[in-house]
């Protein structure tokens, strides 16, 4: 799967985008965000104020009970701050 | 019609634009949102604006049809800028034309409460102490929520 | 800023003004009432708008001053035209600039609703069986008094 | 007194303008409508939508319970329609 990080999440995983396959027990939003946060502490640093994390698939918002898929974008963010 | 781009625009063009060769227009509402300049706090002397292209256009071009399902519009044009921006820079123009007053007044404010709060935009200020993601208000999400169905 | 005036007006400049110089504003709220061709309907063709020399800069000037009693404003201006006015047409601007955004937008809406209710203006319309005054709306009425307080 | 008709006021009573010396028992608005009525036809269909006519003296609106004096500006007309 594809995956993008923006904001603060971008600026503590230290990278904007990475292509990554998840082990086949991630089935969820919920499961790829514990499954990222083992990757490193700068992964845990950056997903550690996890409800805030707004999750975007193939530019669709989604709750963090959406399934995953491996040909999914799947886009990680902080709340949106434009205007 | 939703454009994200760079580089600035000029209100009055684009007003211009939206209400040209129509005469069933009878009100023209328009919002537009400046970088502020909050040096004497210690804060913001620029921002970087930070989006995500592709997501942003299609979330844009969504809230323009929700916008359109609820008033009757003629016009909806929705600008957003990306990149480095000074205090009193041009951020977003947001504007509605329709036959009614009304319907103009109140999808412009609706296109730029939901934009803050659906749009993926994030902003990077400079501040005296370095860089800062700006947090989101809790003030945007109340507006929001306002015009939620 | 009060303006009533027979010529045009260009929004581009007028909003320019209003913003210039000043990077405090945060947001700049507008609207612009037009002439609506209604030839479909058997209605106006063109219009005249009759006004209270006087009078009009003092209402004008009040509710401009009432506006600024409710919400923290930088700058407010209504420009509002008489004498004979065609389809598309401009007919009135009002403007609003704060650094907050919704300061901007409320107070642009309700501008322009006290303006159509306490404004000394009275439109002629000229339509295919003659000329006719318009008659006051109520929705006009409920929209001002939703600012009632 | 120096009365000001506009819009229809105006037309009905076919002039823009005019100075008049009202008797002494002419003390209100309400007392002046009755009065200008009876100075003719179309003084009295001018104002014979009497609860509608808004009355602005010196450039401040008033209700018909007003008083009236000698050098005031009083003005006559419909409900607006500007904007």
């Amino acid at each position: 799967m594809k995956l993008l990080y923006f904001a603060w999440v971008r600026t503590n995983i230290g990278k904007a985008e990475e292509e990554l396959v998840a082990p086949d027990h991630v089935q969820t939003v919920e499961g790829l965000l514990d499954w990222l946060a083992t990757l490193g502490p700068q992964y845990a640093a950056a997903l550690d104020r996890r409800n805030v994390i707004k999750v975007a698939i193939n530019h669709e918002y989604v709750e963090h009970d959406h399934p995953v898929r491996p040909d999914d974008e799947i886009a990680l963010f902080p709340p949106v701050t434009g205007g | 019609m939703i454009r994200v781009q760079r580089e600035d625009f000029d209100i009055g063009t684009e007003l211009a634009l939206l209400t040209e060769g129509n005469s069933k227009i009878g009100g023209l509402a328009s919002f537009v949102g400046l970088v502020r300049d909050l040096a004497d706090q210690g804060a913001v002397s620029a921002m970087t604006l930070e989006h995500y292209p592709g997501m942003t256009e299609k979330r844009l071009a969504e809230i323009e049809a929700e916008a359109r399902s609820r008033w009757p519009l003629d016009g909806v044009l929705i600008i957003h800028r990306y990149g480095r921006l000074e205090p009193g820079d041009r951020i977003v123009l947001v504007a509605t034309t329709s036959a009614h007053r009304q319907a103009a007044l109140e999808s412009c404010a609706f296109l730029i409460d939901w934009l803050k709060t659906k749009a993926p935009f994030w902003k990077l200020e400079e501040g005296a102490k370095g860089t800062a993601w700006v947090e989101a208000k809790e003030s945007d999400d109340r507006a929001a929520e306002k015009w939620k169905r």
